[in-house]
C-alpha cells in the first residue's frame, strides 16, 4: 500500500453538526397541553359545551363578582360554559390544523417534486395553476369555496387544504430545480437510477426538511383562517366549540363589557399560533440553514 | 520616531481569536503573528483554508467580524498602533492610506450607484473634494485603470459593465485617496487563468506608478512566485516560515513549506510523481498540540508532538518555526 | 427589457385565464350551480330561467364561453339582496376600502421599517429580540381578535373611540391599526432579513474599506437596496389589505369592499360573493405586474438581465 | 485497435428559451465541431477558460445532454442508438467524478448506500457481496472500512473527493471523465488525489477524460491534451508536445498566464486583452481573433481556421496555413 492510500485515518469531528441547542420547551409544553386538553376534552371539559342553561347567562369568571367556582371561566350569551367550549374548541383547531397542513404539505410538495423535477409541460401546467392561486388572497379563496360548499369541519379541511397547498408547492419546486443541478443528482443518472429512484431517494429526503418547517409556520396561518372562517359564519358550523366561532358569540356581549368572551378564545388561538411559529422558526433555524432568511 | 527608518507596516505578536455565541469555544484563528513590511515592498501571505489568512487581513484593517477579536499584538502603520486608534480615527486610514480589495471584486460593487459616485466617494468622504471635483477625479483613476472611454462609464450602473472592467474599477476606487499599502485578499481565485494574468499585471502596474506598499494573501503558491518580493507562510493560525521569495523557494526550511512547493506539478515534467502531503490541514477550533503541522510532517521529532517550535532565523531574513532547526 | 415586458404581461394574462377557469370550475363542481346563482326561495320557473341563461345543458367549454364573456363586459350580474348591478355596489365601497388599506399601510410601515433597520443593525441584541417578540405577535394574534381588544379598550373602558362605523377621522383608527398590526409585523420581517443580507454584502464591506463613516455606509449603501423588496411587498400587500380587510371591516362595521362580502355570505348573495373575490384576484394580479414593471424601472439590473 | 470513445463533429446548442412568452430564439453554441479520440487506459485532458464546452463535453459523454449533431463512439458503438440494454453496458462502463466534493455526495445517504448506489441500481448482488465490494472500492481509495456507515458531512473535502473517486469506481467501469476534480480541494489535498487518480489508472487500466482550467495539473496527468476555446478544439496533441512547445496563440496566451512554479520561471509575459466573448454570439471567423496578440491577416477575423497537423500536433490556426 502506497502513501497516496494510507492517507486519510484521522478524521475530524462532526464537522456539520452544530451545538445541541435547547429545545423550545415553553411552546412544545402549550402545543402538548392543548394537545391533552383536545384528546381528552370528554373526560376534561366539567359541562357539556353544546348546551347552556339560559339563567346561567353572562356569568363572569369565578374571581370577579357573580361568578361561581360551578364555571371557572364563565359562561357565554346562551349560558354555555366558556371553560369546556375552550376544551373542546382545541378540539375543533387541533384536528383542522393539522389535517389541512397534512393534507396541503403533501398535495403541494407532491406535485412540487414533480414540477420542479419533470419540467416541460408538468411544470408549466402546476405552476401556472399555483400563480394563479397564490394571487388570489387566501382568506377570500377560501370564503368563496365555502360559500360553494357550505359550512362543515370536512369541508374546511378541504378548504384550507386546497388553498394552501400552492405555498408548498412553490416553495418545493424552487428547491428542487437547485437540487436539480446538483452533482449528486447528475451522478445518479450517470448510475443509471430511473427518475423515480432519483425523486424518491435523491429529491425528496432533501426537500422534506422544508415542508416540515414550512408545515409548522402554516399551522399557525392555517388555525388562524379557520378561526376567521367560523368568526365569519362560513367554517365550522354552530354549535359547536369553534374559537372563531366563540369570538363571533363574544363580540355580542363585548359592548356590555363582557370581555371574558372576547378576550379567552382570542388567547387560545394566540398561544397556539405563537407555539406553532416559535417551533417552526426554531425547527428552521436547527433544520435548514438556508431557509433562515425566509 | 523618525518617519524614514521605521517600516510602513509592523506587525507584532497579533492575536485574534473567535469566540462561540455562548464563550465556550475558542478558535485561535491568529496566533502571535509577527512581520513587517517597507514601503513599495510586496508582501505574499499563504495558507490553505482555515490557516486564518483572511482573518489576519480583516485584523490589520480592524474590521473583524462581531465573533473575533484581536486580544493581543500590536499593529504599527506609518509608525502608529492601529489597535489603539478610536473607530473615528480609523476611518481616517481605511480607505485613505491603506486600502483593500476583496475576494470577489465583482460584488464589491453596490448595483445602485453610478461608477464615478463610487470611485469618486472615497475623495469626497476623506478629502473633501466636491461632487464635482470627485466625478472629474473618478474619471482621471479609470483612466489610471485603463478603461477605455471614462468620460462615459462614470455614467454607467456596475452591471453594465463586463467582469474585467468591474474589478479594474475596484482597484481604482483602492488607489483613490493615494494609499500607502493595498491588502489583497484572494482577489484573483473567482477569475479565469487569463483574466487572473490581467488583474495581477494591473495591480503590478498599479504598485509601480503610485509606489504602494502590497499585501498579497492567497492560497496559490503560484500568485506568490509572479508576484512577492516577500512571503510568509501560515498554517494553523502562525506563521511557520517568511522570507525573501527566491529563499523560499530556492530552500525553503519548514517541511510544509518545501512539500507545499513540491506537491505542485511543473508544466514540462510530467509523468513523475507529486510529492503529496498526507492527512487533512487541521480543523482551526480543534489544532493539535505541539507544531500544527506534527501529525502531516514526514520529518517530526517526538518533541514536535509535546512543544511548539520558537521562531528561529535561518538565514538573512529568513525565519521559521520548526525543531529541525532550533 | 421589451421582451420581460411582454413576458410580464403574458404571465400575467394567463393567470388571469387560470383564475377565471378555477371559479367556473369550482361552481360546476357543486352539481347544479344554478342552486348557488338564484335567489334562496326562488320559484322552478325561475331556476328554469337561469339555466336557459346559463346553458347549462350545453357543453363545458361553451359555458366557459358564456361566463368569461360576461366577466369581460364587466357584467358580474345583480346582487340578490340589493337588486343592483354588483359592479355598482363594489364600486361605491371601494372608496372606503382604499382609505382604510392606506392609513394601515401608513401604520404598518411606519413601525415596521424603523424596527426592521434597528433590529439588523443591532442583529442579536437587545432590540433585535424585542423586534422578534413582536412579529411573533404581529403573526400570531389575528386582526380581527386584536380589533376586538381595540374595541374593548379604547370604547368600553375608556370611551374614546367609536367602535363601529365611519365619518370621522376617528373612525378610521382602530380598523386601520389592528389591520396594518399583522402587516408591520411582516414588514418588519422583511426589512430586518433583507437589511441583513445588504449588511453581508461585499459592496458594504467595500464601503466600509473605504473608511465611510457607519451612517453613511447604512443610510446610503445599505438602506437603498434593502428598501427595495420592502417597498415591493408593501405595494402587493396595500391591495392584499383591501382584500383581507373582511374580517375587520365586519368586526368595526366599516362599509368596505370586506364587509360587502360579508354581507354577501350572511344575505346568501353569490353573485356578490363571487364577484369580490374575482376583483380581488385581478387587482392583486395586475399590482404584481405593475410592481414587477416598476421594479425593472427602479432597479437597474433587472432591465439588462433578462 | 478501436479507441473506448470517440467523438466525431460534436455540437451540442442550447436554445435560449424566453420561457412560454419567449421572444427571439438564441443560441448559446457550447460545443461546436468537436472531435476527439480516448484510448484505453489513457488519459485525454480537455484545459480552457469558463464558457469554453469543456464541461458540456463532459455532459454529452456522461449522456446528460444529447448532442445536436455529430457522434460519440463507445467502443466502437454510437451512443445515439442504444438500446436499453446497450444503455445500461454504457452506465455501467463510463462514471464520473466532479469538482465540488460538498455537493456531489448526497447529504441524507451514508457513505455507504451513495458508493454502492450504482452497484443497486445496475447488478442484483447479495448483501454480502455487496458489503465486500464497498470494502474493496474503500481500500481502493484509501478509507477504512468504517467510513461506510457515516455521513458525508463527517468527512473533509479532500475524504469526499475520494468518496467520489470510490463511487466511480463500484461497477469496475473503463472509462471515468473527471470535471474539475481537485480544484475546490485545499493545495496541500490536491498532490494526494492526483497520485491516487494516477496510481488507480496504473491498476485498474482505466481511461481518464480530464477537464481542468489548471495546466499544470492537466499536463501532469494526460497523454494527450485539447485546449478548447469557445466551443471550439483549437490545439490538440501529445501532452509533452503541447505544453512544453505550445503553437496556437491561445494556448501560448493560456500558458504564459499559468502561474510560475518558481519566481525564476521566465516566460514571455502575454496578456491577453478584454473578456471572453460570450457563446451566444461568438465572433466570426477565428473566434479567437478579438483577443489574439498576434492577429495580422484580415482572414482571421473571416474564415474560421480548421485543425491541421503543425510540429507533430493539431492546431487550428491561419499563422501555420500552408499555401
Amino acid at each position: 500500500m502506497n502513501a497516496s492510500r494510507a492517507a486519510v485515518l484521522a478524521f475530524p469531528g462532526r464537522l456539520a453538526s452544530f451545538r445541541r441547542e435547547g429545545w423550545p420547551m415553553v411552546p412544545i409544553t402549550i402545543l402538548a397541553v392543548l394537545a391533552l386538553l383536545a384528546i381528552f376534552a370528554d373526560v376534561i371539559a366539567p359541562h357539556d359545551p353544546q348546551v347552556g342553561l339560559l339563567g346561567e347567562r353572562f356569568r363572569p369568571p369565578a374571581w370577579q363578582q357573580g361568578g361561581s367556582t360551578a364555571h371557572l371561566l364563565g359562561t357565554d350569551h346562551v349560558g354555555r360554559d366558556v371553560l369546556s367550549r375552550l376544551i373542546f374548541g382545541a378540539r375543533v383547531s387541533m384536528v383542522v390544523g393539522f389535517t389541512a397542513v397534512i393534507f396541503a404539505g403533501v398535495v403541494g410538495t407532491v406535485l412540487g417534486i414533480l414540477a420542479g423535477y419533470l419540467g416541460g409541460w408538468v411544470d408549466q401546467v402546476i405552476m401556472r395553476v399555483t400563480d394563479a392561486w397564490l394571487a388570489l388572497p387566501a382568506l377570500t379563496f377560501a370564503i368563496f369555496l365555502a360559500a360553494i360548499v357550505g359550512p362543515s369541519e370536512m369541508n374546511i379541511v378541504i378548504i384550507l387544504g386546497l388553498v394552501y397547498w400552492t405555498r408548498y408547492a412553490r416553495v418545493v419546486r424552487g428547491e428542487v430545480l437547485s437540487l436539480k443541478e446538483r452533482d449528486y443528482v447528475r451522478l445518479a443518472i450517470v448510475a443509471g437510477c430511473s427518475k423515480r429512484t432519483i425523486m424518491r431517494r435523491h429529491i425528496l429526503p432533501n426537500v422534506v426538511n422544508s415542508a416540515i418547517v414550512l408545515a409548522t409556520l402554516m399551522l399557525g396561518v392555517v388555525i388562524v383562517t379557520e378561526a376567521a372562517l367560523s368568526f365569519l359564519g362560513v367554517g365550522v358550523p354552530p354549535p359547536k366549540p369553534a374559537w372563531g366561532l366563540m369570538l363571533a358569540d363574544g363580540k355580542k356581549g363585548l359592548m356590555a363589557g363582557y370581555w371574558w368572551l372576547t378576550v379567552l378564545p382570542g388567547v387560545c388561538i394566540m398561544l397556539m399560533v405563537l407555539s406553532a411559529n416559535l417551533i417552526g422558526d426554531w425547527l428552521r433555524v436547527k433544520l435548514d440553514p438556508q431557509l433562515r432568511q425566509l | 520616531m523618525s518617519e524614514t527608518d521605521a517600516p510602513l507596516l509592523a506587525v507584532e505578536g497579533l492575536t485574534t481569536h473567535y469566540v462561540s455565541a455562548r464563550g465556550t469555544r475558542v478558535t485561535r484563528a491568529v496566533e502571535d503573528v509577527s512581520f513587517t513590511l517597507g514601503d513599495g515592498e510586496t508582501l505574499g501571505i499563504v495558507g490553505e483554508s482555515g490557516s486564518g489568512k483572511t482573518t489576519l487581513a480583516l485584523s490589520l484593517l480592524r474590521l473583524l467580524p462581531p465573533a473575533a477579536r484581536t486580544i493581543a499584538g500590536a499593529i504599527r502603520f506609518e509608525g502608529e498602533n492601529l489597535l489603539t486608534k478610536s473607530e473615528a480615527e480609523l476611518r481616517h486610514i481605511r480607505g485613505k492610506r491603506m486600502a483593500m480589495i476583496l475576494q470577489d471584486p465583482m460584488a464589491s460593487l453596490n448595483p445602485l450607484f453610478t461608477i464615478g459616485d463610487q470611485v469618486g466617494e472615497p475623495l469626497r468622504v476623506h478629502e473633501g473634494v466636491s461632487r464635482r471635483g470627485a466625478w472629474e477625479r473618478a474619471r482621471e483613476l479609470l483612466g489610471a485603470v485603463r478603461i477605455s472611454a471614462p468620460d462615459a462609464r462614470v455614467r454607467n450602473y456596475p452591471h453594465e459593465l463586463s467582469g474585467g472592467m468591474r474589478q479594474r474599477i475596484v482597484g481604482a476606487i483602492a488607489i483613490s485617496c493615494g494609499p500607502r499599502l493595498l491588502i489583497a485578499d484572494e482577489p484573483t481565485t473567482s477569475l479565469d487563468v487569463t483574466i487572473q494574468a490581467q488583474y495581477l499585471s494591473l495591480l503590478r502596474e498599479l504598485q509601480r506608478a503610485q509606489g504602494l506598499a502590497l499585501i498579497f494573501i492567497t492560497h496559490n503558491l503560484g500568485i506568490v512566485a509572479r508576484m512577492c518580493d516577500k512571503v510568509a507562510v501560515m498554517y494553523g493560525g502562525r506563521i511557520v516560515e517568511s522570507g525573501p521569495v527566491r529563499r523560499i523557494f530556492g530552500a525553503p526550511a519548514h517541511p510544509y513549506t518545501r512539500a507545499l512547493i513540491e506537491s505542485i506539478p511543473k508544466l514540462g515534467d510530467s509523468n513523475g510523481r507529486l510529492t503529496a502531503i498526507d492527512g487533512q490541514p487541521p480543523d482551526p477550533a480543534a489544532l493539535p498540540g505541539g507544531c500544527a503541522f506534527h501529525p502531516r510532517c514526514p520529518a517530526r521529532l517526538e518533541r514536535c508532538a509535546v512543544d511548539r517550535p520558537h521562531d528561529t532565523a535561518v538565514g538573512d531574513e529568513h525565519r521559521t518555526a520548526c525543531w529541525l532547526h532550533g | 427589457m421589451k421582451r420581460f415586458v411582454i413576458r410580464r404581461v403574458g404571465y400575467a394574462l394567463l393567470s388571469l385565464v387560470v383564475l377565471s377557469a378555477t371559479f367556473f370550475v369550482f361552481v360546476r363542481l357543486t352539481g347544479d350551480p344554478s342552486v348557488l346563482l338564484v335567489e334562496p326561495g326562488a320559484s322552478k320557473a325561475d331556476i328554469d330561467a337561469i339555466r336557459a341563461d346559463l346553458g347549462l345543458d350545453k357543453p363545458l367549454l361553451v359555458q366557459y364561453a358564456v361566463f368569461v364573456k360576461g366577466l369581460l363586459r364587466a357584467d358580474f350580474g345583480r346582487s340578490f339582496y340589493y337588486r343592483t348591478p354588483v359592479l355598482e355596489l363594489y364600486l361605491e365601497r371601494l372608496p372606503n376600502s382604499l382609505l382604510l388599506a392606506v392609513v394601515a399601510m401608513a401604520f404598518s410601515l411606519a413601525i415596521g421599517i424603523p424596527s426592521g433597520i434597528l433590529a439588523a443593525v443591532r442583529v442579536n441584541g437587545w432590540w433585535d429580540r424585542a423586534g422578534k417578540i413582536f412579529a411573533l405577535l404581529g403573526l400570531s394574534m389575528p386582526s380581527f381578535w386584536v380589533g376586538l381588544l381595540l374595541i374593548l379598550f379604547f370604547s368600553v373602558y375608556l370611551g374614546w373611540l367609536p367602535s363601529s362605523g365611519s365619518g370621522t377621522p376617528w373612525h378610521v383608527l382602530m380598523p386601520a391599526f389592528a389591520l396594518g398590526w399583522y402587516f408591520a409585523a411582516a414588514h418588519m420581517r422583511l426589512t430586518r432579513s433583507s437589511m441583513l443580507e445588504v449588511l453581508g454584502s461585499e459592496y458594504i464591506k467595500l464601503a466600509r474599506l473605504k473608511g465611510l463613516p457607519e451612517a453613511l455606509v447604512i443610510g446610503k449603501h445599505a438602506f437603498k437596496n434593502a428598501l427595495i423588496p420592502v417597498l415591493t411587498l408593501a405595494g402587493i400587500n396595500l391591495v392584499l389589505m383591501i382584500n383581507v380587510a373582511v374580517v375587520v371591516e365586519t368586526v368595526f362595521a366599516w362599509p368596505g369592499v370586506g364587509r360587502l362580502l360579508f354581507e354577501g355570505i350572511a344575505f346568501r348573495d353569490f353573485p356578490v360573493v363571487q364577484t369580490t373575490v374575482i376583483l380581488g384576484g385581478v387587482m392583486i394580479i395586475v399590482v404584481n405586474l405593475a410592481v414587477d414593471l416598476m421594479y425593472a424601472v427602479i432597479d437597474p439590473r433587472i432591465r439588462y438581465e433578462r | 485497435m478501436t479507441p473506448l470513445l470517440e467523438a466525431r463533429g460534436v455540437v451540442k446548442h442550447f436554445p435560449v428559451r424566453g420561457s412560454l412568452f419567449g421572444g427571439s430564439q438564441k443560441v448559446v453554441r457550447a460545443v461546436d465541431d468537436v472531435s476527439f479520440v480516448i484510448e484505453p487506459g489513457a488519459t485525454l485532458g480537455l484545459v480552457g477558460e469558463s464558457g469554453c464546452g469543456k464541461t458540456t463535453t463532459a455532459k454529452l459523454v456522461l449522456l446528460l445532454e444529447r448532442p445536436t449533431a455529430g457522434e460519440i463512439r463507445f467502443d466502437g458503438e454510437s451512443l445515439a442508438t442504444l438500446d436499453a440494454e446497450g444503455l445500461r453496458r454504457y452506465r455501467h462502463s463510463v462514471q464520473a467524478v466532479f469538482q465540488d466534493p460538498y455537493a456531489s455526495l448526497s447529504p441524507r445517504m451514508r457513505v455507504g448506500s451513495i458508493i454502492t448506489e450504482p452497484l443497486v441500481t445496475n447488478e442484483r448482488l447479495s448483501a454480502a457481496e455487496l458489503a465486500t465490494r464497498l470494502r474493496k472500492v474503500l481500500d481502493l481509495v484509501g478509507l477504512p472500512a468504517r467510513a461506510g456507515e457515516l455521513f458525508p458531512h463527517e468527512f473533509s473535502g479532500g475524504q469526499r473527493q475520494r468518496i467520489a473517486i470510490a463511487r466511480a469506481l463500484a461497477l469496475s467501469p473503463r472509462l471515468i471523465v473527471l470535471d474539475e476534480p481537485v480544484s475546490a480541494l485545499d493545495v496541500s489535498i490536491r498532490a494526494q488525489i492526483l497520485n491516487l487518480l494516477k496510481d488507480l489508472q496504473r491498476e485498474l487500466g482505466l481511461a481518464y477524460l480530464f477537464i481542468a482550467h489548471d495546466l499544470a495539473a492537466v499536463a501532469h496527468m494526460s497523454h494527450v491534451i485539447a485546449v478548447m476555446y469557445l466551443g471550439r478544439v483549437v490545439e490538440t496533441g501529445v501532452a509533452r508536445t503541447v505544453a512544453v512547445h505550445p503553437r496556437h496563440p491561445y494556448t501560448k496566451a493560456l500558458f504564459a498566464a499559468a502561474l510560475p512554479a518558481h519566481p525564476d520561471d521566465s516566460r514571455d509575459d502575454i496578456v491577453l486583452v478584454g473578456d471572453v466573448p460570450s457563446p451566444l454570439d461568438p465572433p466570426s471567423g477565428c473566434r479567437f481573433h478579438t483577443r489574439c496578440p498576434q492577429v495580422m491577416m484580415p482572414r482571421c477575423s473571416t474564415d474560421e481556421p480548421q485543425l491541421a497537423c503543425v510540429d507533430a500536433r493539431d492546431v487550428a490556426c491561419h499563422l501555420y496555413d500552408r499555401v
